[in-house]
């Protein structure tokens, strides 16, 4: 994984100058709309990237994720609108209460393997949320907290838009600053193999519980910012179960266990999801179907790309390059080019049809 | 080459991608009376859920705007200043999530650029949707969401049709009260979420106030499938007064269960649930004498001067448009919907045009008499506005029992035991 | 506690492990033959509910009649299913599969809800709610009461299951599919087409909760969305009672009615935290569950 | 390098599984620079005795010492650490590493992981791979390399870690003789550099050709031990390890016949 991204350089180039384009974009004039979907996509990514972390990196499906973007958010709630604190510190409070909750967890629960890892994470997100819906004295119970919001408007659609990048170029940061490091080493290993690992000298408890502590931090953040810029929070809202399989499908369509995963992964959940809702494709209006197609999309990149998209993506680029360099110089043209890389995605995407078929 | 060409390529991709995502993707479409001459259009916004949770609420919400929409296109539009303007409203589906919700409102105050927004259905969406309202300033009617702390957070611009949550089931012990003084428990069993909570709380407090006992109140967890043993607590309580604050389908499970278990209380009510056609529909028999309330029903004895003038008229009208077998009973929500639109009506002719603010002024000033009742706002936004309590009558209607001046029904009081029916 | 209100919970208890029973029981298979966790199940108890509706609204047929004909078609959607959707998957990680099984949820549900629109329906019959009266306190004004259709559904659900039970213990299908379950590759040389074994697993887990979905549908009333809450609920029943035996499925459900109705009668808002509080307990103490096995039997 | 100074010892190590005994009461003395083979016929419990050394299993019974230090029931990331170093049997690549990399975490965690940065692990790694000879195939994903590779390839991941003793569990089951040639002049290298070893081995001309005694294994116990020759003639031995094998010999001539 880590040497596929050396390899492909042009992921990184390709992810600077998408990087440039969102840090430019408002310059040119977004769309309020444009400002909250960007912004709730790039909170997303932050989301998937804490995922990456404990289910790309160190392989543990963890399906509870969604407490730790609730604790984040009610860190903020309960800071805002109970002690009055500013918003910025809360941020930091709800990444570490995120963390310590995990850590707690983590020292039982990552035990576990497999499936009952997963269910046992999702157990541990579901008993949380009925425990903040109930522990009214504090917050506030199922009715949720109100927040103000910042004013004026273009203050507050920059203030979040760059906040959220900002915190996606963190997570980029953070992970790639740690996979290069012993740590990372010791989470590929872990998902490699775990009794390998132990043997080679990693305490694999202190690894994993790390890991899931660092993904609770981004995941807490990302819900405190969410709680600030959505202004309102309520248990069954920001502890709902289809948050983390959001970030989880960003991360599986992006690519798991990469830096550049998660982002590509998040942009174009994102889009599809929002194009789904408005687009007339030939004038048909999707109406109600959006949901449904959403759902035949997961499945289709499931079967077909279950390795990411810039997986596709730089295997077809590497295949058609092999081809375009044995061919003739006649016929070296970029349409060529295109052609071969159609035929090798095709080539790539029957491959992967098959590849886990009994 | 290839390597630049792929950068070139990628960076094409994302561009494309970006334009697609930002810019509205289709002209926004809605019905417009075609070849009907006006001399201006108003657009209103909604995002109603019409897939998801709450997919059925938002039908009916939706059905009362269109049929509103429809009659005063008919009736010539809307008159603000000295033109007669048409009025269209955008639709999104929300799919019952507050995020999507909020999503949507951006979109349709900043890029398709309406005029002035409608709520969506539902508490949570109603709350975020609303926050987006106010930031950009401009009015949100929504008669989709009752939930108090809705209205207690200083906004200015939005405006709700039903009367707030606390209030919802004390009609229901005046009503009781009145018949038999002799009641003294009342058990109140209570979904976990926020609206329930609101309703719950205000019933409780009531009840307390009129010398009754809450001898249980409990809550459940959204989403429940069984509330046997919910039942078995209450029944080991025997009280006088059932209320359940939830959903209809709850309200369904705990009727099954009341029925099951055998307990007799002299009053049934539900802040959900009674009032829609589903009720009737799932439990047939079991649903007689169950009381359920609402801000509006058909039954009610307003009358004004809108297009639809009385509330038995707005539902003839709703049951020919969308069909008798879809609306044996008219549920609220499809009034209150309506009632929104009204309320606009009302302020932009009396502003002379539809700016936010001045509207906004004369949406706060409302005192208006219609099919709805009185619509007149709080400072908070918040319609005030008695409820009424309807009850499933044996004869497989649903009748207005309480105030007695909108009565259309007697009240059956109390509800018959279970093995005697 | 009064004595009837001890023996009402108990009650309560026993006539909602049946009914769970079977909604786990197809989910418990699926997971311990081909190792997937399966969304897709409440979508196939919501079909299944559907079904009997659909029988006894048009065509008048006694709910409980309804259930083979439930059974039989969604026998057959779980076949195809497997066949053409999820054996792409069967060798890929835990992961791929959980996320396509998500997809089709996503999917059915919606067009359910196109179809069947987002009405709540329920079926109610001449003897819907009556119940056995088996102890009264005509003073206290309490009984212990036991209400037909769910003495009814908790009987074909205890059937069913031993059914199962034997289909899995006995027969040569039962054994393929078991071997299968242990060793696919092993299986595979003792002549077992594993393809065609995991088609008709799934199918057997889909029929199941079709049966399940019947029997709901008698007790409460659902709209196409209601499924989502009993895989949750089958996931832990899974785990309490142990992967890898009918009987252990039932123990589980046991013990997951029994945390329910106690939590329900003391503080019923934190049901579900008890349940998944105790599915983590269990998990880090005895992840074999109350009476886990390795593998099917 | 001294003959006589302890290294390791276990003294009634036990294991047991469910009430079943897989491993009891073993004694074992390993010297600094041994090499000491242990055989026993399948099931004997030889790399169930190696998992409760090194910590992968809990041990039940008995106790494991190393350079006087009492580490039973260690966990194993702390007996790697102290520089026990073992292969598995079924070989463990992380498969989503290079070849480099694999050996790399070895160089990072093990005995001097502490002291090395990450370029300095990658930097040690290029050394053992060097060493083992593989040093030509450090870019190549693990996945990718044939079963040979992979056991040398476990080899130099123990060998990064810079053990003082290493377990090395059937590394030549399923070479071809010139490989499993290749093999033994691998480990007689290792030994030479100062690492004590115990050797699982089916093979019985490697253990032969590199071992200075044999410690055998039957049902859990300790049945022989002494040097190679003298072990495998021992007629307890022969009948509990070899005899089975005759035995499916002759059958098998049997059956030609």
């Amino acid at each position: 994984m880590r040497e596929a991204l050396r390899q492909n350089r042009n992921v990184v180039i390709v992810g600077l100058i998408g990087l440039g384009i969102f840090a430019l974009l408002p310059l040119f004039g977004l769309s309020g709309f444009a400002y909250r979907t960007l912004t709730s996509m790039f909170l997303l990514i932050v989301t998937a990237q804490g995922w990456n972390l404990i289910g790309g990196y160190t392989g543990y499906a963890a399906f509870g994720n969604v407490a730790f973007f609730g604790l984040g958010a009610y860190a903020t709630g309960i800071l805002m609108y109970r002690h009055g604190w500013s918003f910025l510190p809360t941020i930091l409070v709800g990444g570490l209460v995120a963390a310590g909750y995990a850590a707690l967890i983590g020292l039982p629960v990552l035990r576990l393997r497999g499936h009952y890892f997963a269910i046992a994470t999702l157990g541990v997100a579901e008993a949380t949320r009925e425990i903040v819906a109930w522990w009214t004295p504090v917050t506030d119970g199922a009715a949720g907290i109100s927040l103000p919001f910042l004013k004026p408007i273009t203050l507050a659609q920059n203030f979040f838009y760059y906040l959220a990048l900002g915190m996606v170029i963190f997570g980029a940061f953070l992970t790639w600053f740690i996979i290069r490091r012993k740590l990372g080493y010791s989470w590929i290993a872990i998902r490699a193999d775990e009794d390998a690992a132990k043997m080679l000298g990693i305490n694999t408890t202190v690894s994993k519980v790390i890991a899931y502590a660092l993904t609770a931090f981004l995941v807490g953040i990302a819900g405190s910012v969410y709680a600030y810029y959505n202004s309102f929070i309520a248990p069954e809202e920001v502890f709902k179960i289809d948050r983390t399989l959001q970030a989880i499908l960003a991360v599986v369509l992006g690519g798991a266990g990469t830096i550049a995963g998660p982002i590509a992964g998040g942009v174009l959940f994102q889009l599809v999801s929002t194009f789904l809702i408005f687009s007339k494709p030939f004038g048909i209006d999707l109406g109600q179907f959006h949901v449904t197609i959403m759902g035949i999309f997961i499945v289709l990149v499931i079967i077909f790309t279950p390795r990411g998209v810039i997986d596709l993506v730089t295997r077809s680029a590497r295949e058609a390059r092999r081809v375009h360099a044995d061919q003739a110089g006649g016929r070296r043209s970029t349409w060529t080019f295109l052609k071969d890389g159609a035929r090798a995605t095709r080539l790539i995407l029957a491959q992967n049809r098959q590849q886990f078929k009994i | 080459m290839s390597r630049h060409l792929l950068r070139s390529v990628s960076i094409g991709v994302i561009l494309a991608l970006l334009i697609v995502a930002c810019q509205p993707a289709a002209a926004p479409s809605g019905n417009q009376p075609s070849g009907q001459a006006s001399d201006c259009k108003i657009t209103f916004g909604a995002a109603v859920s019409l897939t998801g949770k709450t997919a059925k609420e938002g039908g009916y919400v939706k059905d009362g705007y269109e049929l509103y929409k429809d009659e005063i296109n008919k009736a010539g539009g809307f008159k603000v200043g000295d033109k007669q303007c048409l009025i269209d409203i955008k639709y999104y589906d929300d799919a019952s999530d507050p995020d999507t919700s909020a999503q949507l409102t951006e979109k349709l105050v900043t890029e398709d650029k309406v005029d002035l927004l409608l709520g969506p259905y539902g508490t949570n969406p109603t709350f975020s949707a609303s926050a987006v309202a106010e930031k950009y300033e401009i009015p949100m009617i929504e008669g989709g969401g009752a939930g108090v702390k809705i209205f207690d957070r200083g906004y200015k611009y939005i405006f709700g049709t039903l009367p707030a949550a606390p209030f919802y089931l004390r009609s229901v012990i005046d009503a009781v009260l009145a018949k038999d003084s002799s009641v003294k428990t009342v058990a109140i069993l209570v979904e976990n979420d926020g609206f329930s909570q609101e309703v719950a709380t205000g019933a409780e407090e009531y009840a307390k106030e009129k010398g009754l006992e809450v001898v249980y109140k409990e809550q459940y967890p959204s989403n429940t499938q069984d509330v046997s043993s919910l039942i078995t607590a209450v029944k080991a309580k025997n009280p006088d007064m059932i209320l359940g604050a939830g959903h209809a389908a709850d309200a369904i499970l705990i009727m099954k269960g009341l029925k099951d278990q055998k307990v007799n209380a002299k009053a049934y009510a539900f802040s959900v649930g009674p009032t829609s056609p589903d009720f009737r529909k799932t439990l047939e028999k079991d649903a007689d004498f169950v009381l359920g309330i609402g801000p509006w029903t058909e039954a009610m004895k307003f009358q004004g001067t809108d297009v639809f003038g009385t509330p038995q008229k707005f539902a003839d009208m709703m049951r020919a448009k969308y069909g008798e077998e879809n609306y044996k009973t008219v549920p609220y929500q499809a009034a209150s919907a309506a009632a929104a639109l009204l309320a606009y009506q009302k302020a932009i002719e009396a502003a002379g045009s539809t700016d936010p603010k001045a509207v906004r002024e004369q949406l706060a000033q409302l005192d208006l008499q219609s099919f709805y009742g009185t619509i007149k706002f709080s400072p908070e936004g918040i319609i005030v506005k008695p409820m009424g309590v309807v009850q499933l009558n044996p004869d497989g209607k649903l009748y207005t029992v309480y105030p007695a001046d909108a009565a259309n029904g007697e009240f059956l009081y109390p509800a018959k035991a279970w093995d005697q029916r | 506690m009064s004595g009837i209100l001890i023996g009402q919970s108990a009650i309560n208890v026993l006539l909602l492990s049946g009914v769970l029973t079977i909604a786990a029981l197809g989910f418990s298979i699926v997971w311990g033959v081909m190792n997937i966790i399966n969304l897709v199940h409440g979508a196939a108890i919501m079909l299944g509910a559907y079904v009997t509706f659909i029988a006894f609204t048009f065509a008048g047929i006694d709910p409980f009649l309804t259930i083979p004909i439930s059974m039989v078609l969604l026998f057959g959607l779980g076949y195809l299913i497997q066949r053409n959707i999820i054996n792409y998957v069967m060798r890929a990680p835990m992961l791929t599969t959980f996320l396509l099984t998500f997809g089709l949820e996503i999917i059915i549900i919606n067009l359910a809800q196109f179809f069947f629109k987002s009405d709540l329906r329920a079926i109610t019959t001449g003897y819907s709610g009556s119940s056995l009266t088996l102890y009264a306190d005509p003073a206290a004004n309490s009984s212990i009461e036991v209400p037909y259709i769910k003495l009814g559904a908790l009987i074909v659900a205890l059937l069913l299951t031993l059914l199962t039970h034997l289909l899995m213990s006995r027969t040569r299908l039962g054994r393929a599919i078991r071997s299968t379950g242990m060793d696919k590759d092993a299986a595979q040389l003792t002549g077992a087409r594993i393809s065609t074994i995991y088609a008709l697993t799934f199918a057997i887990s889909a029929g199941l909760a079709g049966a399940a979905g019947s029997l709901i549908a008698m007790t409460q009333s659902f709209q196409p969305g209601f499924g989502g809450t009993y895989t949750l609920y089958a996931f832990v029943i899974v785990v309490l009672g142990g992967l890898g035996s009918v009987p252990a499925v039932f123990l589980g459900a046991l013990a997951f009615s029994l945390i329910t109705v106690l939590t329900g009668l003391w503080q019923p808002g934190l049901t579900q935290a008890a349940a998944f509080a105790l599915l983590v307990i269990m998990l880090v103490v005895r992840p074999s569950g109350i009476a886990g096995k390795a593998f099917y039997q | 390098m001294s003959h006589n100074e302890i290294i390791l010892t276990t003294e009634r190590a036990g294991k047991t599984f469910g009430g079943l005994a897989a491993v009891s009461k073993v004694d074992l003395t390993l010297r600094r620079g041994d090499v000491i083979g242990l055989i026993g016929p399948n099931g004997a419990g030889k790399t169930t005795f190696v998992n409760i050394i090194t910590g992968m299993l809990p041990i039940s019974a008995g106790k494991v010492t190393y350079r006087g230090q009492d580490i039973t029931g260690w966990p194993a990331y702390r007996v790697a650490r102290l520089g026990i170093a073992r292969t598995f049997q079924v070989v463990k690549p992380f498969r989503n590493m290079t070849v480099r990399e694999n050996v790399a975490v070895g160089a990072m965690y093990g005995a001097g992981g502490a002291r090395r940065s990450t370029r300095e692990a990658l930097r040690r790694a290029d050394e053992v791979l060097e060493f083992v000879g593989l040093l030509d195939q450090r870019e190549r994903h693990a996945e990718q390399l044939t079963l040979a590779w992979l056991k040398r390839l476990e080899l130099a991941k123990a060998l990064a870690m810079e053990p003082e003793v290493l377990f090395l569990d059937e590394v030549m089951a399923g070479l071809n003789p010139k490989e499993i040639e290749a093999a033994m002049d691998l480990v007689r290298q290792i030994n030479q550099r100062g690492i004590t070893l115990l050797i699982i081995e089916h093979v019985m001309k490697a253990i032969i050709g590199v071992c200075q005694n044999v410690f055998v294994l039957h049902y859990g116990q300790k049945l022989a031990e002494g040097r190679p020759e003298e072990v495998l003639r021992d007629p307890k031995v022969i009948e509990a390890y070899l005899g089975k094998k005759y035995a499916e010999q002759l059958e098998a001539r049997d059956a030609e016949n």
